[in-house]
């Protein structure tokens, strides 16, 4: 009979209503490692707007008994494209919270009392959206020419609804799976290094926050058209932890678990309870629906933390040897030796030009100095690095170092003095922008991606990828896919090369330590670097397979790249490195050949003495 | 004049039952790095069985309140130990942790409302008479709210600066590998801390319940960001700093509603806190976490 | 969407024993009852031909929980009577209760669900400012005649076929308050309402009867409900040293500013009239069960309410049924406080007159039946006066016409189809009931308190 | 220098040794042993595993093979706290005081494990040894100069009167008259009193210069051993520092 298929219509709705939240909270929970805590901002602000937008001015509608700005009384789909747009501008006042200083935990705190005040705020003040009654008789679309409660109109609305859910989730699809989303996962996984490849972290998260803003706003036009009112009771802070819950259940990370999440957690519940009769305390039914709500979050998050649909791998290589099992670091270094490195050549595969080699002075420092605490690590080094040379740094623990070498690579500010690129002073220039000028620095702890597999590994760092922009993303496969092939083409060939194929496909995370240097070694090489900054990138590679890679080092720098190398395994330094510096207790002391000094006394001092 | 004294009362008062809350609060938060924020229903739980003890046992409010500060000790040193202890162990991103928190918050806050229902409760409790002085109004009830919120700092002053136990919860919370080299079983200062701090989160729970006269299962629910606010004033996990940032948010929230309008009071609370989140996410003192 | 309102505010109606127990079963019924519809039978008469369901769609949990209870326990009452009397048209009348929880989003699968398991809707009861306006125009489309208790003025400006309004709109509730105000020769006035939608549309027609009584309003407080204290917004009122205050605040809300105002006073109450929606029996135990005490509350508690009759014939049944149902409807913490709960009086009524209506039309269709509702309401020429659904039933079977006077008096409805009837000055008595004082206040509208309308 | 300031000291020995992060040695089939009176270094260049190797015999790193004894205590992962008890005092390299705490508190819990009667004659006894610290009892640890610093890390150890010292490259970022007085007055000091002192330096000849017998660490595992004075002769002790080829070749021989 037709009252269940007018339930049944309501159900739809709202399932797609929720599918929507939940897949745009999942782009930026689980795709961006962004905890939105206060999305339900995004989607009440949305439902507002469509509101006011397709309400006539208040004085006039309905007896005036509402207040309420703006009231345009525009036609559909005016409002909802109203909606989403303001969902994304409501994302702005937002983004100084997911900014790089702020730990990840303190920035959800924020969006979550963010969201209490918002609510707090609306219920008060009147004018803006007539306070805690809420803008009521919103009209629903073309409730002029239609009947909106007549049956057919509730299954169109729902079928629009469900249209919309659709193209959400491929939409979001088409931005996650490419370039882009790549790019996006690994910021999640290591925003610092996603930084130091040349991502722009900011801007990545603040595209995520207004992307979601606006399906989140698209979603609250559909409710509010639906329902006819809204009010801030129906938009309480909790309301996010439930679409969490939802995520959390479903599997983060994975389109296909948001959705199922959102049909299981805030609608499967509601309908579901709603059957339970009214027991002699009315308050038992919703209050345990709660606790079983926060024993979800608890109970998935220990036993099953990736969801009931996890994170898919993605098999990027040619021949999909997937779930290869990870062998422990004994047996892989024994199996490095297989990588035909010493055949290989990677000039055409980072697209050198030629050797263009007059060893000039590419990168200087000028009296650069770094004190932490009133502590100086680095005091006053002024060094100059020559164009298709291997420069290398030495010294002592607590020489300074890797200190220098953030410093040149921009990842750490300076206290004072200067960095010269071609005697331009960047200094100030943050350490995304210099990557992509061309400055890649590698890090001393593992910092390769852990959940994306090591060919992602590398061909995330691959620059001026097409598909690596919003933009680019949404123009789709069709835009970006071959130049994507080439890409991957060229990793797998640098991975066959350091005979680490057999891994192509499997999570970064789940390598040796040795193995995951070398993911880390490549990757810096696909970034195409004009000046590679490498901190003890030898540290745990096998002897032999560390000089072998020091010969393609050798062979890069002949055909122009230059590269700065701090090691302590002085044999490296030997073999490869000229000119060598010689740090010690944050000043340069030597500088010149191995030979030479060791000749000189005081490096002998400096390294015995003291 | 008159407005700012008697706001400077009412702050006061909302001051002595905030810092008594945030200490314990921020103390988690310096030695074990958990942003609790299940606090709040610890909170009203403990308030409730201090209810009970008052209307159905029988007691005395102030000895019922044992009663109270005793649940808040357990309930907290079992969260710790069954709940984040083991969470930490596979040293997840805090943010994980702080979504457990929301959980164990929803669990704790609506466990209790599924038991005893949605009614509001009162202790059986007289205010005593009203007490007026320097344009500021209170009840005996309140005065000794101030006394005890006075006295308990005083005490946790004391056991930072000048017990055994105290400073190894410094030690701890300073560097927990070091302190362990030095002979400190820093499992059993981490419980301790959880015991003190969740006595301190019973007693906040029953002062509040006190001071607002009647309450319910949700009543703290927004509590927490009354605190948070607090505590990033004042530096996160720095004890004094939640002191100075408690009796500030206090007696500003008022203040401005004696001021400007108390509907909305909360709002300056809020407002401090994104802002220190965003300039100085390590208060106005604290540069790093120290107790 | 639909979770808000729990987490703003849970305030329910405390019931305490066995509760443990009752956690475990829902956990139970979770599993078990989903398929199960929802109807609570009042088993009575035997030989009944089929069933009609009556349906309260209010709040039973949120912030506004004190409502649907009121409602359920007027439909109880009414079934319990109209069944005795052989049912509606043979039918036997069950009562139904839908949870809307105060909010809307919430309010709009509850009520399509409702009309998913329910075959033999015959008439909605309840719904309240919360969700009015989202579902109303849902009674509308399936031609459900409905009663509401919403206080909007919007049902004053929209047309809604089916819609009934047995109360004035809050309006009407305000001029009453001030009525009330004036007896008692008060002349400086406060105002503390709540900052929920219930609450705040009494505050401007209050302001305006305010005025145009000559009296002054020295302080005019909006009470946040999320907020657990009032101290600045009592000691604001307690500083302008008003006559009275007049209020709305449900919940603890409510409880806490009185006990605070109390306590700045010098533990003393300021003379204070509330809503009609005030007087409930768990605002009158939370606020007596606190510092402020009974005799001290209701020393200095008025609260207008629309007249009930209690000396007139329609009462005592009224009565004996109402108190009948102690312990059957959920969250009722005592059954005497709601003999004059607006909510129950007037629903109550509402129900023997769609009932009657129902006989008369030979339909329990809303749309067959609804016309009639207004005839026996108003009474036509010649009609008699009926005060209960089985002496109704007897006259139309003698083929009389009839008029009902109920509990709530005689309805005459605007063109709007909400009625507007004559109101009193009730108190609370220490066991919680109230009375009423100082005779009639009137029939109060927009403009004001009239002997007659 | 007072009496009791440091108990007889106790023999430390690792045998079979190999340690490290989840599961993964980072130094492998270490055997080293130190004697009271004596004082015993460990040097090499940096990466060869020193400090991952100090870390093990305390507590702090993991040991996934192999056994270490003090005495006739078997300390093979121990708790950090317990090692303590047992009487080694370990000083780290780095974060080794508790900045926010005054150097007084620093030194209380030091000595954490005693009565809180002994405690104040203990700090008394420390600052016989350290004087330098007397003046500066009130102030925070995180406001110490490197060498202080490095004094009231050491004061905290002894606190536990320790029969065996391990001291992790004590002279880093010292200035090199302060390094050298660190090692010659101080670290020597225990020994002569007594007590078991394991030394990792990074200054090699400096640590050579007051040990009795020296370990040289390369990739992880011990490439050279002996006394001082041998050590300084052979060619490969100056290679396996400026030369490297040691791990070249420990690796070509698996």
């Amino acid at each position: 009979m037709n009252a269940i298929l007018f339930y049944v219509a309501t159900v739809i709705v709202y399932g797609a209503v929720d599918s929507m939240a939940c897949l745009a909270l999942n782009v930026q929970f689980g795709f961006a490692g962004l905890s939105n805590f206060g999305f339900i901002i995004f989607q009440a602000g949305g439902a507002y707007v469509a509101a006011i937008l397709s309400m006539g001015p208040w004085q006039k509608s309905n007896g005036g008994f509402q207040q309420y700005v703006l009231g345009w009384h525009l036609v559909w789909p005016l409002p909802w494209i109203g909606a989403a747009i303001f969902g994304g501008l409501l994302a702005l006042p937002f983004v100084f919270l997911v900014g790089k200083r702020l730990r990840g935990d303190f920035a959800a705190v924020g969006l979550l009392v963010s969201a209490v005040l918002l609510n707090q705020l609306v219920n008060n003040f009147v004018p803006l959206f007539n306070g805690a009654a809420g803008i009521s008789i919103v009209p629903a679309p073309f409730s002029g020419k239609w009947n909106p409660q007549g049956l057919g109109y509730q299954f169109a609305y729902g079928g629009v609804a469900v249209v919309l859910a659709v193209l959400v989730y491929f939409l979001l699809r088409r931005v996650t799976e490419s370039p882009y989303g790549r790019s996006l996962r690994a910021m999640r996984d290591n925003d610092v290094v996603a930084d130091a490849l040349g991502k722009n972290v900011r801007v990545q998260r603040t595209s995520m926050l207004i992307l979601g803003g606006m399906i989140a706003g698209l979603s609250g036009a559909v409710l509010v058209g639906f329902i006819n009112l809204w009010a801030p009771g129906a938009w309480g802070y909790a309301e996010t932890i439930v679409l969490f819950a939802a995520i959390i259940v479903g599997g983060a990370g994975n389109h296909k678990g948001a959705v199922l999440g959102a049909l299981l957690v805030p609608l499967g519940f509601e309908e579901v309870t709603r059957f339970i009769p009214p027991l002699s305390n009315p308050a038992l039914v919703p209050a345990l629906e709660w606790v079983a709500i926060g024993l979800l979050i608890i109970g998935f998050l220990w036993f099953r933390p990736d969801g009931i649909l996890p994170e898919r791998r993605r098999i990027l290589s040619r021949s999909a040897t997937s779930a290869v099992p990870v062998l422990s670091s004994g047996e892989s270094d024994s199996l490095i030796n297989l990588g035909n490195l010493d055949q290989m050549d990677f000039r055409q595969l980072l697209r050198l030009e030629g050797d263009a080699n007059d060893h000039g002075i590419i990168l200087a420092s000028d009296r650069l100095t770094r004190a932490f605490h009133g502590v100086t690590v680095v005091s006053e080094v002024s060094i100059e690095i020559q164009r298709g040379r291997i420069t290398g740094l030495i010294g002592p623990n607590g020489a300074g170092k890797s200190t220098t070498l953030a410093m040149l690579a921009g990842t750490l500010a300076p206290t004072s003095g200067k960095v010269l690129y071609e005697g331009r002073d960047i200094t100030s220039m943050p350490s995304n922008e210099r990557a992509k000028a061309g400055m890649i620095r590698t890090f001393q702890l593992a910092s390769e991606f852990k959940k994306l597999t090591v060919l992602e590994n590398l061909v995330s760092a691959i620059p001026r990828q097409s598909g690596d922009s919003f933009p680019g993303a949404l123009r789709g496969r069709r835009y970006w896919g071959r130049e994507d092939v080439e890409n991957i083409e060229r990793a797998s060939e640098m991975l066959e090369g350091f005979g680490l194929s057999q891994y192509a496909d499997s999570y970064a995370g789940g390598l040796s330590g040795g193995q995951r240097r070398l993911v880390e070694i490549m990757r810096a090489l696909l970034a195409q670097p004009t000046i590679l900054l490498l901190d003890e990138p030898m540290a745990g590679v096998h002897p032999n397979l560390a000089h072998k890679i020091g010969d393609q080092l050798m062979r890069l720098a002949a055909s122009g790249m230059t590269i700065v190398m701090v090691e302590h395994e002085l044999a490296i330094m030997d073999a490869f490195c000229d000119p060598v510096i010689v740090l010690a207790e944050g000043r340069v002391l030597a500088q010149g050949t191995m030979a030479e000094l060791r000749a000189k006394k005081e490096v002998v001092e400096a390294y015995l003495v003291g | 004049m008159s407005v700012f004294l008697s706001s400077l009362g009412f702050g006061l008062i909302s001051a002595a039952v905030l810092a008594i809350a945030t200490v314990g609060f921020t103390m988690q938060f310096a030695v074990t790095n958990v942003l609790n924020l299940a606090y709040g229903s610890v909170m009203i739980n403990s308030a409730f069985v201090t209810y009970y003890l008052n209307y159905h046992a029988h007691l005395n409010a102030w000895v019922a309140m044992i009663g109270g500060v005793f649940t808040g000790a357990v309930a907290s040193y079992l969260l710790n130990r069954f709940v984040f202890t083991p969470f930490q162990r596979r040293n997840l991103p805090p943010i994980t942790i702080v979504i457990v928190a929301l959980g164990v918050d929803l669990v704790g806050t609506f466990g209790l409302q599924a038991i005893i229902g949605g009614s509001y409760f009162s202790y059986k409790q007289s205010l005593g008479r009203e007490v007026h002085f320097w344009g500021m109004y209170f009840s005996t009830l309140q005065l000794i709210i101030i006394g005890i919120c006075i006295v308990v700092l005083g005490l946790i002053h004391w056991l930072l600066k000048y017990t055994r136990l105290g400073k190894a919860m410094r030690a701890t919370s300073a560097n927990a590998t070091l302190a362990r080299n030095s002979g400190v079983r820093t499992q059993r200062v981490i419980s301790s801390t959880w015991l003190i701090s969740g006595a301190l989160c019973g007693l906040a729970g029953t002062v509040f319940a006190m001071n607002t006269g009647v309450f319910d299962a949700t009543s703290a629910q927004l509590y927490i960001v009354l605190m948070l606010a607090a505590m990033f004033l004042g530096g996160p996990g720095s004890a004094y700093g939640a002191m100075i940032g408690a009796v500030t948010i206090g007696v500003a929230t008022e203040l401005s509603a004696g001021y400007f309008n108390p509907q909305y009071k909360e709002v300056i609370a809020f407002i401090v806190l994104l802002g220190m989140l965003t300039f100085r996410p390590f208060g106005l003192f604290g540069s790093e976490k120290t107790i | 969407m639909r979770f808000s309102k729990m987490v703003r505010r849970g305030r329910l109606v405390d019931n305490s024993r066995k509760r443990l127990v009752l956690v475990a079963s829902a956990l139970a019924l979770v599993a078990s009852m989903v398929t199960l519809p929802v109807a609570e039978g009042i088993s009575g008469a035997t030989s009944f031909k089929g069933s009609i369901t009556i349906a309260s769609v209010a709040p039973f949990t949120g912030a506004d929980a004190a409502l649907g209870p009121k409602y359920a326990t007027a439909c109880y009452a009414a079934a319990q009577a109209i069944n005795a009397a052989g049912g509606v048209l043979s039918k036997q009348v069950k009562c139904k209760t839908v949870d809307t929880r105060g909010d809307p989003a919430d309010a709009v699968p509850a009520v399509r669900q409702m009309y998913a398991t329910t075959s033999n809707l015959a008439l909605v009861i309840g719904c309240t400012s919360d969700e009015a306006a989202t579902v109303v125009p849902i009674f509308g489309a399936h031609k459900t005649v409905s009663f509401c208790m919403t206080g909007q003025s919007e049902f004053d400006a929209v047309h809604y076929p089916f819609f009934f309004r047995l109360v004035p709109p809050d309006a009407a509730d305000s001029v009453a308050m001030v009525q009330i105000a004036k007896r008692h020769n008060y002349k400086n006035i406060a105002l503390a309402f709540g900052n929920d939608a219930g609450s705040q549309t009494f505050v401007a027609p209050a302001l305006a009867a305010i005025k145009s009584a000559k009296m002054t309003v020295v302080s005019n407080q909006t009470l946040d409900m999320s907020a657990s204290t009032f101290q600045t917004e009592a000691q604001a009122i307690v500083q302008a040293h008003p006559d009275a205050i007049l209020m709305e605040a449900l919940g603890a809300a409510g409880v806490a500013l009185l006990s605070e105002i109390y306590q700045l006073n010098g533990n003393k109450m300021i003379p204070t009239i509330g809503t009609s929606a005030m007087i409930d029996p768990v605002f009158f135990s939370g606020v007596t069960s606190g510092p402020v005490g009974v005799q001290n509350f209701i020393s200095a508690f008025d609260a207008d309410n629309q007249t009930v009759n209690a000396s007139g014939p329609a009462y005592p049944l009224y009565k004996k049924l109402v108190l009948a149902q102690a312990g059957k409807v959920p969250g009722v913490p005592s059954f005497p406080g709601l003999l004059s709960a607006n909510g129950t009086v007037h629903l109550y009524d509402g129900i023997n007159m769609a009932a009657l209506a129902m006989v008369m039309a030979h339909s329990t269709q809303g749309a067959k039946y609804k016309a009639d509702i207004l005839k026996i309401a108003e009474g036509v020429r010649g009609a008699v006066n009926v005060s209960s659904y089985a002496a109704g039933l007897k006259d139309l079977k003698a083929g009389k016409k009839i008029h009902y006077v109920g509990v709530g008096g005689s309805y005459l409805f605007d063109s709007y189809q909400t009625a507007f009837g004559p109101f009193e000055d009730d108190q609370f008595l220490a066991n919680g009931t109230t009375v009423a004082v100082g005779g009639s206040l009137g029939y109060c509208g927009l403009t004001g308190c009239k002997a007659k309308l | 220098m007072s009496v009791e300031l440091t108990k007889q000291g106790l023999v430390l020995s690792a045998s079979g040794l190999s340690a490290g992060y989840d599961g993964r040695a980072i130094v492998s089939d270490i055997v080293i042993e130190a004697t009271p009176g004596k004082v015993v270094s460990v040097v090499g260049p940096n990466g060869s595993g020193k400090s991952t190797l100090l870390k093990s015999l305390v507590g702090v790193v993991k040991v996934l093979d192999g056994h270490v004894t003090v005495g006739e205590h078997e300390i093979t992962n121990l708790a950090p706290e317990e090692v303590a008890m047992i009487g080694v005092g370990y000083v780290p390299q780095i974060d080794d005081v508790f900045p926010p705490l005054s150097v007084k508190e620093n030194l209380e819990i030091g000595g954490y494990l005693l009565g809180r009667r002994e405690i104040p004659g203990r700090i008394d006894m420390v600052l016989d040894f350290f004087p330098k610290l007397k003046t500066m009892m009130t102030r925070k640890a995180g406001k110490l100069s490197g060498g202080e610093r490095k004094m009231l890390a050491m004061g905290r150890v002894l606190m536990l009167s320790p029969s065996v010292l391990v001291l992790d490259e004590p002279t880093a970022n010292l200035a090199p008259m302060v390094a050298t007085q660190l090692l010659e007055e101080f670290v020597r000091g225990f020994a002569d009193h007594g007590s078991t002192v394991l030394l990792v330096e990074q200054r090699a000849k400096a640590a050579l210069r007051i040990s009795d017998w020296t370990y040289v660490l390369g990739g992880g595992r011990v490439v050279l051993a002996g006394a001082p004075r041998d050590l300084e002769q052979n060619p490969l002790f100056v290679e396996s520092f400026l030369g490297g080829s040691s791990t070249a070749r420990t690796a070509s021989n698996e």
